[in-house]
Order: structure tokens, then C-alpha cells, then sequence
């Protein structure tokens, strides 16, 4: 339960961009669904030594979640802008 | 600590957990652990997984769980749920395990309207054992026992089981077909599911549509392909059979 | 609710409505069965008492399912049984070997008819072997093998019993005679007998909200790698090593100075105890022994006896399944050892009587 | 000497064959004695000769089964066939020389028998036979005594058809010898007790039977 | 020689059959009978029946005969299939041997097409073992295992059997039911499934609803009665897929 | 078409693959299978040839469909066998039952993996009760306990051959670690090597029409009476018992001048061989005695090999169900035995000389 | 094939009426089933020993095969008149 | 003295363990020697730790897994806690000492390898333990000779990253030391033929990655 996961964070555009190296397996999943090619492999290596992704074009992300329901794994959370999550989304 | 997606019922000291890269029991297992949370009946269920991929979630929730024979998962849950019936048993399993080597349980036991939740994941093979032909494998599927593609005229069409479901149970069973291509809708799919049990109201049973880019040997961007157009051509997802207190508007 | 046995009393009645007596007599909860002659009575003696005393039955699609389900029954914390005989014991051997790998203590009576195949539905031993050791195990089970209708009640009660307090599966091997022939027995409620009756505990559903209150239980039977199989399997072949004298039975009768032991189980021991009789009115020695429990086997017993009368004649109604567990429990011993063997028919005291005077003394007593 | 006594009644499904046998059985344990009581049964319903053994003693009963009969019992052609097997030289024959009844479909008196049985060669060997062949039936000359004792005939004339199986049981009472009337009577009670209530005649005429049968023995035994 | 009604394919020796009187599989074998006699197919084919009271008919046709184990008729036939396609295979058996313990190979078999005949006798009970619930005992039916009538909550509504099968069989299937009190009907259902398999274009199914009055405990009268009026409307006869070779006008 | 092998030749391959040659060589006409690890790769290997030499396949729904399928194949008239393992092989059971009561010559590769229940994929030797006495029957069985790929060629052939020569199923008793690992051996085929194949033959759809050309055929494995079953069963009974000499099997080494017989038997008996030959090199007297057939028993040449060194150790990868045999063969000896038993792990010659050689001589040579 | 199989043969209105005692099982389902109630049971044995039937109001019978087809023994037939087939069948 | 080797190799899934193990055996078999591949297989398709055990011998081969290897080899830090056990006092030992490598997800160069096996508590503790005891291993110094070879290094930067495991190949081999050059690279034409017939350059390449792998290794023991 007190398990210490890591992440790595990215702040994109409308949000934030979590990963989880520990969780991530390298699938490749999330970054053939995202809608706006935003994900690209990083260099940070995940649980079977596998290149976890990165939000390459981060400027192009619209916090959707499209990656992070499209994950197995659970490794992928996105927080979206409070305020601009206020603002019309479109 | 930091916190993940993953939902309030999956225990996190068993994760991640031991699918494949890419395999969608992961996601049906999420939404799934999601509709579990949303009701709020952890401490009530019972989750049994079968012999298939399917046995890899036997420390998958926090949830009592057995892992049982392949195909037998549903008679086990038809045991538990008939002494204790306060509990929710979940029977969770292959296309392997709920078409072939488990059909009569499955026919049987949603034709006796049990008050159980059926998951069956169909990933068109059978996963464990290295990607043989399964019930549901695709015309022209290349697998471990169909070298040369499925060839329908000599082992038939791939098996409709949410079809066959609803063409045998009664009116309060819950029957669906969802996708993990689309996580929303497989969540609400099980929670009707659940719901539909936890009432004692009637027999439930969801398929879902799962990728297993092991056997099928493809890369991320063919895993959605096969799943979203190959498979979702043969196999239409939606309610298929929606009691008169689940139904809308 | 009524106590389905108040006081102790004589009732006549057939064997397969003895076991569902016994089995309320056991306070069990819940059976799930498959129709199969000749145990069907055992259900339908059932269905009729359940909902009296607030039980519950499950009529499943298979043995297959049956099996599983009684297991369902045990996890959720019930007594639960079945019953089955022939195909249905066959196909019984799955769920059994589950039983078995995870200790779940589910109980069964099996009435045997002929075999192999559909053969017969009326009588035969030839479920001993797989009764003992079916399946893809080491046969961890106990198996009680009845010969009269009290004992098929007494050990229905003491089937469960054991059943939950060593939590390997057990069984009732009784056989078609004894499912349907009718005679006398006592009932009696066995708390009121002193017998205390083991409680069983809830493996799945217990108490609290798993991963908060307490820890999630997780039960398995499939594991990855060969070591960690013998990691778990060892210790529970150990166990079953070390009780086994704990529940060992045989009855034994004018061993002490017989010439000869005629060795015979269930019901098949009754034409031995008269046969023995007869024989010792005629001044011919024999002796009787008799396994109650094939499994354990009465081992240390029969080799004590056999000791000093190393003479024995197997009698059964099959071919050689009581003889191998003889022959594997006498290993080493210089015994002599005839048998008649009927599989799939019963056997009279006549026939056996028969038998031993037709052979010459050294054939038969070779001291 | 030890009293006991192993009996073999055979007749058609629907003659009432195993309402005898359990009576005589439960007779034996209202007495406090070692009763066993075991149907033949098949893969079949209908149809078959129907074979019952019944066995009282003082002590614990062998097997269920014998070789032997000291009562024997053939109710109909087929079930002298099947029975002549359990005939040897001390045992008391008894036959319905009135031979056939004819039974009833739905057998009312001693409800359904769900366990009769029939060999499938049994029953479709009379027809793929010749003619004649059919009806032989060979009486155990070689029995201790043969006594026909024509049941049919009583019950239809002097009593009611139905109650042909009870005219029986009184000959196999009188024959065993080893069961008082009283005890008899109850198990009869206990096993058709609530026909008898709701159709009282049918007590006296059970009671009727059961005395015709008895007496028909003791004749055959005097004469003998 | 006095002929008699009996088609041509029954073996008179071994008449009169071992049926109970009354029992609704002497219509049933007497429809198939007719059947195979009109097409002319005795020597090609091969029946194989099941445990229950089918078993009774194992030395019934002129016809080289097999009888199985309990709820194994399907894959035997099958196999024999399998291994000679010019062999017609029939696979006779209960609505316990094909509903309850045998249904992972109905509806395997039927998935899959096999070229074989499937005829099921429904007589909603288990007959050969002394009248137990079956998958398609009635509501309130006594039953030995119901002995206060069948409570559909509990153990369900009774399996509809041909609506299953023809849930998941290919458009080349020939799915009905028929009924023993229309034998005219029946045959011709026979006829029309037989040519399907003959011409090897699919699977076929034909349940027969039939007459047990000894374990009904009916006289004849009821049993007529409990045939046409309570089965009857559970249970609706007719063509429930008909291949388009054989579809009529 | 071509013949599958036309010449001998070496090759290098994993046992399931040899599997799948043997079944072409034997000239199989049909398989019909249920997956299960460790025996997938025989599927897959047949799937990839049958189209290539006119054979035909069929995966079923189950072990159930698979072992009954096979019946019907065997009923056409054609070479027809399946492959299963583990619980798979529990659930073969049922229509292996019927097949001993019928004389149905299904063949049936097993590749035993670990037990009771689903245990591992992996390896074991744990399957032998159920292999030679499973089901509801008496176990006249044909069992051939392989050691090598040669073996697994060789027997598979054999088991095709004595099945349909005798008309009792047969059975490779292969193993995980025979399934999946590779080595060199030699294919044939047979025909060339002087085996002469025997000819299946046609039990149903034979020529004619049945009632008019010929009596139809009648296949039943049901009975009425007790006796009309006891009649069946004792002509099989005897004739098992009669052609067992000519089926029995076994290997052994330097048994001559033993003081201890190592009995092992499958791919231990590699390690053994092995043991033996470390130990004879230090001077100790081992012996090994390796059954081929499990069933029939090679009992008259263990009993043989036993009366002049009554020592054994028994080294088998399950707890006790290679001993069981051996205790019913040598029943009656005094005989003094050791044992390793380790189910569902692999045994290495390291472990059998370590073990031999911790022992006091006394302990292990009892002469 | 060729046994004899005793037939007792009854001529009714429209034809005649043929039972067969040694498959006649008694079942009384051919009695039920007739439209003109001709059939009741006779003094006839049949095969256990039970009634077989008769047409006792074989005036009535329309030689419709009703019965014939509701015994599941064939041990009726039904041979209806060669003339009167050819009429009109009112 | 007879010549024969005992080989265990462990590595991740994807490093091509199997596919070395394979052609190691069947180089042997060229020669005309017993030879005995196994690979370990499990519950488990993908993730874990890959271990294949190889023997050559002149006698036929005893018990395929053993207890003690001459060669052992691992290829990250999970296989080296794996194959420890195999590690005795004659062994030589083996390892990637530019561990880890990346393998890549889709290993195109050996094909899927069905088998891999894994404990799922292996898998699993590494996450499950407190941060730090993760990285923990530990190498075998007890062994007779402890090799590191920087295949990865190698690979990638000398010939393509692809080729890794024919370097540990070339290692195996020469630590071996029962095998010609002749016959593994036969060996390596059978089990790789397909791929070098569509991808000719590759020959050349494995060919390299062998000889610097027999390299390293004959330098390591002429150091030593
Ligand atoms: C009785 C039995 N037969 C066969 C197997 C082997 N087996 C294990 S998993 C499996 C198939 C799994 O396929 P599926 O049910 O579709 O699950 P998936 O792995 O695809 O999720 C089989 C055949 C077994 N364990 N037990
Ligand atoms: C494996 C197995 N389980 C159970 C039985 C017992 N059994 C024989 S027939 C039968 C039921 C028959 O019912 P059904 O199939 O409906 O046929 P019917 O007799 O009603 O025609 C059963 C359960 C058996 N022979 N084998
Ligand atoms: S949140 Fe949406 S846009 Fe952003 S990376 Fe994920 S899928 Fe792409
Ligand atoms: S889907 Fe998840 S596991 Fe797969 S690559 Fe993306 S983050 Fe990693
Ligand atoms: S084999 Fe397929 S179904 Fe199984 S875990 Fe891997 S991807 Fe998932
Ligand atoms: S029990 Fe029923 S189904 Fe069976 S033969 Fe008798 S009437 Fe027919
Ligand atoms: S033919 Fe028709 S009218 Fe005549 S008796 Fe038969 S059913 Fe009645
Ligand atoms: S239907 Fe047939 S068997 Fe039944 S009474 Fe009529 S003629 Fe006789
Ligand atoms: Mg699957
Ligand atoms: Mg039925």
C-alpha cells in the first residue's frame, strides 16, 4: 500500500502527462491511440527494459485520455488543467 | 506516494501485473476493478479466474479470489454463490474456457438464470497455450492449429456468444458485448452487470473484445487493427439483453 | 427448524436414503448432484428433506459441474457433498484432483456400479482404484468403504468430520447393493453420541473489506515453476503420511490363530464374515480381515496379521483392485496369496466357502 | 439352529413382486431381526421380469444376494426362466398356477416400481424365436417341494385382482416360517397404510388375501 | 408374413422394441425410420445413440449402430464424420444428454457445422434414470429432484433448444423442432435434415417432443394431454433455420 | 502423394515434433486434439503436415470431444489418435473407459506434466496410476513409458500397431521435458525396416446394406444383468492377461552381478543409466531396471531380475506411483527398497549417486 | 425376416383394421388418439400380457391412420378400402 | 575421458536465449554427437526470465536439466539470480557485463519464443520490495573462472545491436570447447538461413559476432 511508485511528469498543454517507468511495458498501445500523435518511445526504460513513452509534441496534447484508457498497465495518468478544464474545452 | 490510475479494488502490491505487453486482459480488468469500486462491493465479491490467461489475475484484486480449472470457473462460482448467497461471484475466463471446454456450464448455468457475473474475454485464440484456434478465431486466422488460416467450411464460424447467451436466458439476465477499445462503455456494460447480480435479480454475462498482440504476433498499431476492424466486423458490440429494471429511458 | 434426528432409533430403510440421512445427521448444508443410477435415490431422498430443515440442492448440468460446485459449496464456508458412481466418478476425478491440490474438503458418496464404461448400473468394487488414486495426483484422499447400511451413516458423519479437520476429500464407497437394498440401522444425532462435529470455515467471503481490514485471499492451484509444486507438495504429502494412523480402520476377526485370512472390503466382506463362520463351525481356520479405509490403507494392521498367518485369499467383485493395495501394503512379506476375483458381480459365502474347500491344504496354507 | 431365511420372489413388472419382498423384509425387522431387502434393477423401466431377494436372520446378513433360495417365487412364465437359477434341492417352489395374470399398466396397489429390470435378450427373444418355442416353461422338479398355488385365480374369483401380490406374500409367509402374522400385518399397514385409508374395504381384503395365501401352504405342506 | 407399418430400416428382430409402452422414442425412431428409408440412405448410415432410455435403441435399425456414453453421442458421430465424409452420421439422444452434459459438443458441433444429424428427444425428464429434472422440465413439473414442482427461480425456465442451436449455426444449418402427435410433420423434418447432411452442406438438429408416461406417471390420456397442451406451449414445433437449398417456394 | 519419409535419416528435433512424424510413419490417418502444455507443438507440427500427405485433424471442444472423436475415427476404420496431458488426461479418462470396454485401439500420446490439478505445465511422472488404472475399469491398457526421441519414434509406431493387433488402447507416456526438448535420433519408415504396419479395419459403415447384404453391426457398452457383463469381461480379462507376455517390455543393465537395482522408469531412467555408470566406474555394484510397457507390467522379468538381488531403489518424479507397480510385481519377495520420490521435478544422476552413497551399505543391501 | 408376427384383422367402415398383439405394449395412447373413439381395449392380450385394442365401433371408423400413427409400436395397420379411396373421401 | 559439455543460459525474454541454446545443440548434433537442448517453459507467454539448458556428450544424455553446468551464461540481473544455482566450483561463468541490453519488443531475429517461462513472484518482487533491494545481484565468485563479456557493447557499437546474442554465442562456444567453428556456423545457417537469404549482409554480421565472441573469450582464459 506504501508502495513507492515513480513517476515522471511532463507538463503538456492542457495538462499533466504522467508515466510510470515501473508500470510501463512498453506496449506501444497508448501511442498508437493518441488522436494527435503527441506520444513518441523515450529513453527512460520501463519494467522489461523496454523504452517507456514520452509526450514528444506535449504542445499538441488535450489531456483526452485517450493513452491513458488505452494503457493495460495503469501506467499512464493524465491531469487535466483545472482552469482551463473550466474554460470551453473545444 | 504517488498515485496511479488504477483502480481501488486492484492491489497494487501484485502489480504490474503479469499480462503480456499490450494484452487487454489488463484493460477489462481495470474497467472491470472500476465498476467493483463505483458500487462499492469489494468486501462482497467473490472472483474466480480460469485456467487461460485468465489464471494470471489470481492476485489481480483485492478481492477473495481462486483460480480454478480451465472452463470451470463458472460451476465453482454457481457453488459458491448457491451455499452463500450474500455473495457476488465473478467468473472470469477465456473464449476457450467459456465456448469450448466450458459450454455446458456456461448454457446451463445461464439457462438456470444463476446469480453470477460471466467476464469472458475473447482474444480469438488461446492465449496460454501459445495461440491455438479458439471458438471464436476469425475465417482465415492464421493460428498454432490453423497453419494455413481458418478455414470456416471445416471448422465452422466464429462462435456469437452473447448471441447464444440471450437466445437462452430470461428476461432478468444482463447479456453484452463490449471492447477494451472502448473503456467508458465496457465500464458501464459491467456495472449493470454487477448491479444486475448484486439485486439477485438475474444471470449476467459480458464479453469483451481483448487484444493479445502475443499470438497475434503484431506490433501496436495491428493489435488495434485486428481488434477494431477485423474483429469488430465479426462481432458486434452492444447490449444484447437488458432486464426491464436495467433498461433507460 | 427441527433437528432432522432428535433420539437414537432403529429404522429400516434403503442405503441410499441412509446417506442422505447421515448427511443431515452431519448437519451438512448444501449438495449439488448429477443423476446416475444406482445413487440416485440419495438425491431424491434429499430434495424431499432439504427444505425441511432449511438445506439447500443444486441439480447441475454434469458431474463435471457437480464436483466443482461442491467445491464452490466448501469455499463459501458450507458442508456440501455429492454423490456419483461409475462415469460420473469418472469424470468426478477432475474436480477431485482440485480437491485435492488445494485441501478443499469436499465429500462424496460413490456408489460403484459395474465397469469400465457404462457396463452396468447395478454393482460392482471396480471404482477402488480410482476412488484411491484417480486422477493426475498422489491420492491424497480418505476413502471409507462401507458394508452395512449403519456403517454408511456412521461414516457419512465421520466423512465429513474428517474431511474438515485433515481437509483432504473424502469418501463414502459403498456400491449398488448398499444403495438399494433395505435393513436395519440405528439413527442417532451423533452430538448427542459425544461425536463433536468439526466446524467448517468460510475460505472465500470471510469478514471484512480484503486489502483494508484484512488481507485478500488468494487460492490457487497452478504454479509456475517445478520447484515451487514440490515446495507446496511435499509438506502436504508429509501431512497425509502423518495422520494416516489417525484415520486408518480395518476390523479384523479370528485372525489371532487362523490358517488362512480371507481379506475383503464393503460389502463384499459380509459373505467373508460368513463364509468364516461356516468354516470354523467345520473346524477350518480362517480369519477376516477387512480394510475400512482404502486409503489410507490399514497398513500397519494387515502386516501385523500377516505376520503370523502369511496365508491370505483376496475376495472381490473386481479384478485385482483390492489386491493391488493388499500386494503394495504386504510389500516384502513372503505371503501366499489367492483370490477370487468377480468383477462387476456379487460374491456369496457359498462361492467363497466353494473355493477353499475345493483346493488342496498346501495351495492354499503354504507356512 | 439359527433362524433365518433367503427368499427369491420373480414375477412381471407391475405384479406387485417388490411390495411382497418389502413387506416380508420390514415384517422381519418389526421382529427385531436382521432383515435385507434387495430389488434387481436395470438399465430398463418397463417391461422386464422383475426379481426380488429378501433374506431375515439373526445375525448380521452375508451378502445380498444368494445362490440359493429356501423360498422361491415365479410369478409369471418368463420369471420361472429367470428365477430357476436361485432353485436347488431344499427349497419350497412356489408358482401362480393360475399363470398369466394379467397385470394392470399403472399399478396402483404398490405404486410405481422405478427399478425393474429386464435383460433386452429376455424380452425380445420370445418373438424373434419360432412359434412355440415361446411359451415353454420348465418347473424345478428337483426342488425340495413344488407348490403352485393358483393367486390369480383366488384373488380374481374370491377376492379382487388387485390383491393377487398379497395372496402371494401369505404363501411365502407360510413357507419361510419363520415371521408371525402380527408382524406381517403391521409392515402391511406401514406400506399400504394410507390406501387402506382412503379405501378401508381394501384393509379386510388385503387381510383376506394374506389368510387365502397362508392357508393355500399350510394344504400343500400337509399334503406334501 | 404379415407385414406390419415398421419402415423398411427397422430391424423386425429386434422388435417389439424395449421402449415402455407408450414411450414417445418408438414414434420418434419410427419418423427417422420413414426418413431414411424415403431417401434411401441405409447404407450409408451410421447411428449412434446416446445413455438414457436412446440406449434402448441400440440394436433398433438395420443400420451399423453404436451406442456411446452419456452425452458423448455428438463427438463420436463427429469423429466418425470426420474420418469417412461419405458416412451420414446420426446422433440420437435426450434432453439430458444434449442439454446438461453434453452441451459444450451441441453447441461445438453445431458451431463448427459438422455434416451430421443431431436429433434430440425432449421428454423432460431424465427417463432412463427414474424421472430427474432435465434443462427442459417444465415450471411446476414433479420431477424425483423437484419433488414440489420445478421453481423456475431457482433452477430457471426450461432450455429452448432449437432457438439455442439456431442462434449459432451457420445459414447452412437445418434447425427444428417437431413433436411426436404430428409424425407426418415429423418426418418430413427428418427428410429435410438427412438431405442436409447428404448433400454436405451442414449441420443439423431436430428436437422431438416426446411421451414418458412412466416417469409423467400419466395414463394415456394425460400423457396426451401433458404432450399437446403443457409442452406445447412452452415449446413451439417448426423450422427454426432452413438452409436456402431447402427452403420451400 | 508423397510418402512422409521415404529413407532413414538422422534428425534433430524436439519430442513433440517426433511425436508427429511417428503418428506419419505409422501412417495415422487422423488426429483429433484439445490443446494442453506440454503437448501443444504435436497439434502444431500434425496441423503443418496432415494437409501435405492427406491427413486430416480436428480440434474439439474438449479432452471429452477429443478421446470420444478419436473413438468415432477408430470406428471409420482409420489410424486415429490424439495427444493430451494432465488434467487433460484426467478428463481422457471417460472415453478411454469406453474404448477398454469396446476394444476401441485409440492411440493417445501423453506428455505427463505436473499434478494433482492444473500444477504446472511443465514435467512430472505423475500421471502413471492414472495412465494404467484410470476410469472405471481394470485397466487392460497398452503403456509405453518412453526414455528417448528414438523411443518416442519408435513407440508411437508400436503403439498404432499393438493397438489395432491386440485392440486395447495404447499410449506414448511421454513427458514435458521429452515434449520440449531436442535431440538427435533416427527416422524410418517402418515398412522398410521390415515392420509390418497392421491394417486397421472398419467397424461401422462397412460395404452393403445392413439387413439385407449382411447383418447390421451392433456396438453396445452397456448390459442389462450382472452376468451378461461378467461374461464380457472375463474373455478380455483372460486375453489381456494371456497376450501381456508378448507385450511386455523392458531395458536393464547390469543387473548380472548387482548388489542394488536402481528401478526408474521414462526419461529418469536417463539419469539412472547415467548413475549407474558413474557408480560402476567407483567400483559399486549398481544395476538398473528400466519397464517399457507400465502396462502390462514386465512382472516376470523384474521377478526374475529381484530373486537374486532383492534390493531396489525405486527413482521415480512422483511420489510413489512407479513404486506402487513395482510392490505389485514383486509382491511376495523379500525384498528391501529405497526410494527418491520427487513429484513433478526432474532427477538428476548427481542426486541417485548422492544418495546411494549416503546411505550405510546396510541400509541399502539388506541381502 | 421372416417371422410371422400374428395379426388379428378387423374389416371396419372405411377399410380394415389390423393389430398386431405381439407389439401391442398397451398403452392406450392409438385409443386416446382416435377422433371417433372407435378403439377400446380387447380381451386380447398383447405382449406383457396387458389389453390390446379393438375397433368395437368400427362403423365409425374412417380408416384415418390416427391411431396407426399414435402407436409407437406399429402395432397397427390401417389398410384403408381400395374403392372407396377413389371416391371422394368426405 | 569422454568429451561433453553441460550449458545453462539465462536471459530476458527477447535476448535470444533459446535461439543460442538451439544452434549450440544442433552444432553438436552436426558433429555427430548426443545433444540435448531444453529450453524452461511455464505458465507465463511473455516477461520473464528465459533459461535453456544445453548438453553434448558422446554417451547418450541422462537427465536433460542438471545440477551443476560447466558453462553458465546470464544475460541481465534477474538472470543472473535465476541461473545461479547452476553455478558450481568447475563452472565457468559468463555474463553481459554492459548489462543490461534493451532487447527489443518484437524480437524478429529468433522468432517468438512460445515458451519463456516465468514465476510470477519473480516477476513481481522486484516492484513489490523496498526501492534499492531491486538492483541487488550478485556474481557467482566461487565459480572456477567468472567472464564478463560487454556483448551488448560490443554489438552496438562494433556490428548492430541485433547480433548481441551471437557474440555470447561465439562466448559459449569457445568456453565450451567441444565444438568446431565448422559446424556451429552450419548450425547458425540452419536456424538463421531464412532471415540471411532475405537480409544477405547478415551472414556477414553473425559471422563477426561469433568470432569476437570466441575472441573475448580466448582472451578472458588466456588471461586467467
Ligand atoms: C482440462 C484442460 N484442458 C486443457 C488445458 C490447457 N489450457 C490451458 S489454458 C487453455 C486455453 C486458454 O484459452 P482461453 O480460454 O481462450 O484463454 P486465453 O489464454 O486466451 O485468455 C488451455 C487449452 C487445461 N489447463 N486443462
Ligand atoms: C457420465 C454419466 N453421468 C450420468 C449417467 C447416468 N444417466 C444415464 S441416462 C441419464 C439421463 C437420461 O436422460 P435423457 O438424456 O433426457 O434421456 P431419456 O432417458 O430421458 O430419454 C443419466 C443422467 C451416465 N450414464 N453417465
Ligand atoms: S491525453 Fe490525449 S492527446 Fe494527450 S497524449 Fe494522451 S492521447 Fe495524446
Ligand atoms: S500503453 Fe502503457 S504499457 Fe504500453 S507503452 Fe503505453 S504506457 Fe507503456
Ligand atoms: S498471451 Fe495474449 S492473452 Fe495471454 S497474456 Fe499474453 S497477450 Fe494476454
Ligand atoms: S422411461 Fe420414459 S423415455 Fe424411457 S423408455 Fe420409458 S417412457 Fe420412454
Ligand atoms: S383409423 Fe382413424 S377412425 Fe379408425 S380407429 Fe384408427 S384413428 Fe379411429
Ligand atoms: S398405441 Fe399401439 S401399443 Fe399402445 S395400445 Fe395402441 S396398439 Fe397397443
Ligand atoms: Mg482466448
Ligand atoms: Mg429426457
Amino acid at each position: 500500500m506504501s508502495l513507492t511508485i515513480d513517476k515522471i511528469t511532463f507538463k503538456v498543454k492542457k495538462g499533466i502527462f504522467n508515466i510510470f517507468p515501473q508500470l510501463c511495458k512498453g506496449c506501444g498501445l497508448c501511442k498508437e491511440k493518441c488522436p494527435h500523435g503527441v506520444l513518441d518511445w523515450s529513453d527512460e526504460l520501463g519494467l522489461y527494459g523496454t523504452p517507456t513513452v514520452e509526450p514528444i509534441y506535449s504542445e499538441e496534447c488535450t489531456a483526452c485520455k485517450m493513452c491513458e484508457n488505452s494503457c493495460p498497465d495503469c501506467a499512464i495518468k493524465i491531469e487535466r488543467k483545472k482552469k482551463e478544464k473550466k474554460e470551453k474545452d473545444k | 506516494m504517488s498515485t496511479t490510475v488504477m483502480p481501488n479494488s486492484w492491489n497494487i502490491n501484485t502489480k504490474p501485473h503479469k499480462f503480456c505487453p499490450g494484452c487487454g486482459h489488463g484493460h477489462v480488468l481495470r474497467a472491470l476493478g472500476e465498476a467493483i469500486d463505483d458500487i462499492d462491493i469489494q468486501d462482497r465479491t467473490v472472483f474466480g479466474c480460469d485456467i487461460g490467461c485468465s489464471l494470471l489475475a489470481w492476485d489481480f484484486f483485492n478481492i477473495d479470489s481462486i483460480q480454478t480449472h480451465h472452463g470451470r470457473t463458472t460451476p465453482v462460482m454457481v457453488g459458491i454463490v448457491r451455499a452463500n448467497p450474500s455473495l457476488i461471484g465473478i467468473a472470469y475466463m477465456g473464449d476457450g474456457g467459456g465456448y469450448a471446454i466450458g459450454a455446458q456450464h456456461l448454457v446451463n448455468s445461464a439457462n438456470r438464470n444463476d446469480k453470477i457475473l460471466v467476464v469472458l474475454v475473447n482474444n480469438t485464440n488461446y492465449g496460454m497455450t501459445g495461440g491455438q484456434m479458439a471458438p471464436t478465431t476469425l475465417p482465415g486466422q492464421v493460428t498454432e492449429t490453423t497453419p494455413y488460416g481458418r478455414d470456416a467450411l471445416e471448422t465452422g464460424a466464429p462462435t456469437q456468444g452473447p448471441e447464444l447467451v440471450a437466445a437462452i436466458t430470461g428476461e432478468n439476465a444482463y447479456v453484452a458485448r463490449g471492447t477494451v477499445s472502448n473503456l467508458r462503455q465496457l465500464k458501464k456494460y459491467f456495472k449493470k452487470a454487477l448491479e444486475n447480480v448484486q439485486e439477485g435479480n438475474g444471470f449476467s454475462f459480458v464479453e469483451v473484445l481483448a487484444t493479445c498482440p502475443t499470438n497475434w504476433r503484431t506490433n501496436a498499431k495491428d493489435t488495434w487493427k485486428f481488434l477494431e476492424e477485423n474483429m469488430a466486423s465479426y462481432f458486434k458490440v452492444g447490449e444484447y439483453k437488458v432486464p426491464p429494471t436495467k433498461r433507460e429511458g | 427448524m427441527e433437528k432432522p434426528i432428535q433420539e437414537e432409533k432403529r429404522v429400516f430403510m434403503t442405503g441410499n436414503e441412509v446417506v442422505a440421512w447421515g448427511a443431515l445427521a452431519a448437519q451438512a448444508d448444501i449438495m449439488y448432484g448429477y443423476p446416475i443410477t444406482p445413487q440416485n435415490e440419495i438425491m431424491h431422498y434429499w430434495t424431499r428433506l432439504a427444505p425441511k430443515y432449511g438445506k439447500s440442492f443444486l441439480q447441475t448440468e454434469d458431474e463435471l459441474s457437480a464436483g466443482f460446485a461442491t467445491i464452490g459449496g466448501v469455499l463459501a464456508g458450507k458442508r456440501s457433498f455429492s454423490a456419483t458412481a461409475g462415469p460420473g466418478n469418472t469424470l468426478f476425478q477432475e474436480p477431485i484432483s482440485m480437491a485435492e491440490m488445494m485441501r478443499i474438503p469436499m465429500v462424496v458418496a460413490i456408489q460403484q456400479r459395474g465397469g469400465p464404461s457404462t457396463a452396468t448400473v447395478i454393482y460392482s468394487q471396480q471404482e477402488v482404484n480410482m476412488t484411491t488414486y484417480g486422477g493426475n495426483g498422489e491420492g491424497l484422499r480418505i476413502v471409507y468403504s462401507t458394508a452395512t447400511h449403519q456403517e454408511l451413516f456412521d461414516y457419512t458423519i465421520k466423512a465429513f468430520n474428517n474431511a474438515w479437520k485433515y481437509r483432504f476429500p473424502a469418501f463414502i464407497l459403498g456400491d449398488g447393493y448398499q444403495a438399494k437394498m433395505r435393513e436395519p440401522l440405528i439413527m442417532y444425532n451423533p452430538e448427542e453420541k459425544g461425536i463433536e462435529m468439526v466446524k467448517p470455515d468460510v475460505s472465500l467471503g470471510k469478514e471484512g473489506v480484503p486489502g483494508k481490514d484484512r488481507d485478500p485471499v488468494y487460492l490457487r492451484n497452478a504454479y509456475s515453476m517445478e520447484e515451487e509444486l514440490f515446495e507446496v507438495l511435499m509438506p502436504m504429502i508429509e501431512e497425509y503420511n502423518k495422520v494416516s494412523p489417525e484415520i486408518e480402520e480395518h476390523f479384523s476377526l479370528g485372525c489371532e490363530d487362523a490358517d488362512l485370512i480371507i481379506v475383503s472390503h464393503g460389502i463384499v466382506s459380509r459373505a467373508a464374515m460368513a463364509a468364516e463362520e461356516e468354516l470354523r463351525k467345520e473346524g477350518i481356520k480362517v480369519g477376516l480381515f477387512r480394510p475400512i479405509t482404502l486409503r489410507p490403507f490399514p497398513e500397519g494392521a494387515i502386516r501385523e496379521i500377516c505376520k503370523s498367518t502369511p496365508n491370505i485369499l483376496i475376495v472381490e467383485s473386481a479384478n485385482g483392485q483390492l489386491a493391488r493395495l493388499v500386494k503394495e501394503a504386504l510389500f516384502g512379506l513372503p505371503i501366499n496369496m489367492q483370490a477370487i476375483f468377480k468383477p462387476g458381480v456379487g460374491i456369496t459365502s457359498e462361492e467363497i466357502i466353494k473355493f477353499i474347500k475345493s483346493k488342496k491344504t498346501e495351495e492354499i496354507i503354504a507356512k | 439352529m439359527n433362524k433365518s431365511v433367503k427368499i427369491a420372489i420373480a414375477g412381471e413388472g407391475g405384479q406387485g413382486v417388490q411390495s411382497i419382498a418389502d413387506i416380508i423384509a420390514e415384517a422381519g425387522n418389526e421382529e427385531g431381526l436382521e432383515a435385507l431387502y434387495i430389488p434387481n434393477f436395470g438399465i430398463e423401466q418397463r417391461g422386464g421380469v422383475s426379481v426380488a431377494y429378501v433374506q431375515i436372520a439373526e445375525k448380521l446378513i452375508g451378502s445380498p444376494k444368494f445362490e440359493k433360495g429356501d423360498v422361491v417365487v415365479a410369478l409369471s412364465k418368463r420369471a420361472v426362466d429367470r428365477i430357476i437359477p436361485y432353485v436347488g434341492s431344499n427349497t419350497i417352489f412356489v408358482y401362480d398356477n393360475s399363470l398369466i395374470y394379467i397385470p394392470e399398466v399403472s399399478d396402483e396397489v404398490v405404486g410405481l416400481q422405478s427399478y425393474e429390470t429386464v435383460a433386452p435378450e429376455a424380452q425380445t427373444n420370445g418373438f424373434s424365436l419360432k412359434e412355440g418355442e415361446h411359451n415353454h416353461y420348465l418347473i424345478p422338479h428337483y426342488a425340495d417341494k413344488v407348490i403352485g398355488v393358483p393367486a390369480t385365480d383366488i384373488a380374481k374369483k374370491e377376492l379382487h385382482p388387485r390383491v393377487f401380490n398379497i395372496v402371494i406374500l401369505g404363501a411365502v409367509i407360510e413357507a419361510a416360517g419363520i415371521l408371525s402374522q402380527e408382524s406381517v400385518k403391521n409392515a402391511m399397514e406401514n406400506n399400504l397404510g394410507s390406501k387402506f385409508e382412503k379405501n378401508p374395504q381394501l384393509r379386510q381384503l388385503n387381510i383376506d388375501a394374506l389368510q387365502k395365501g397362508i392357508q393355500k401352504i399350510k394344504e400343500a405342506l400337509v399334503r406334501s
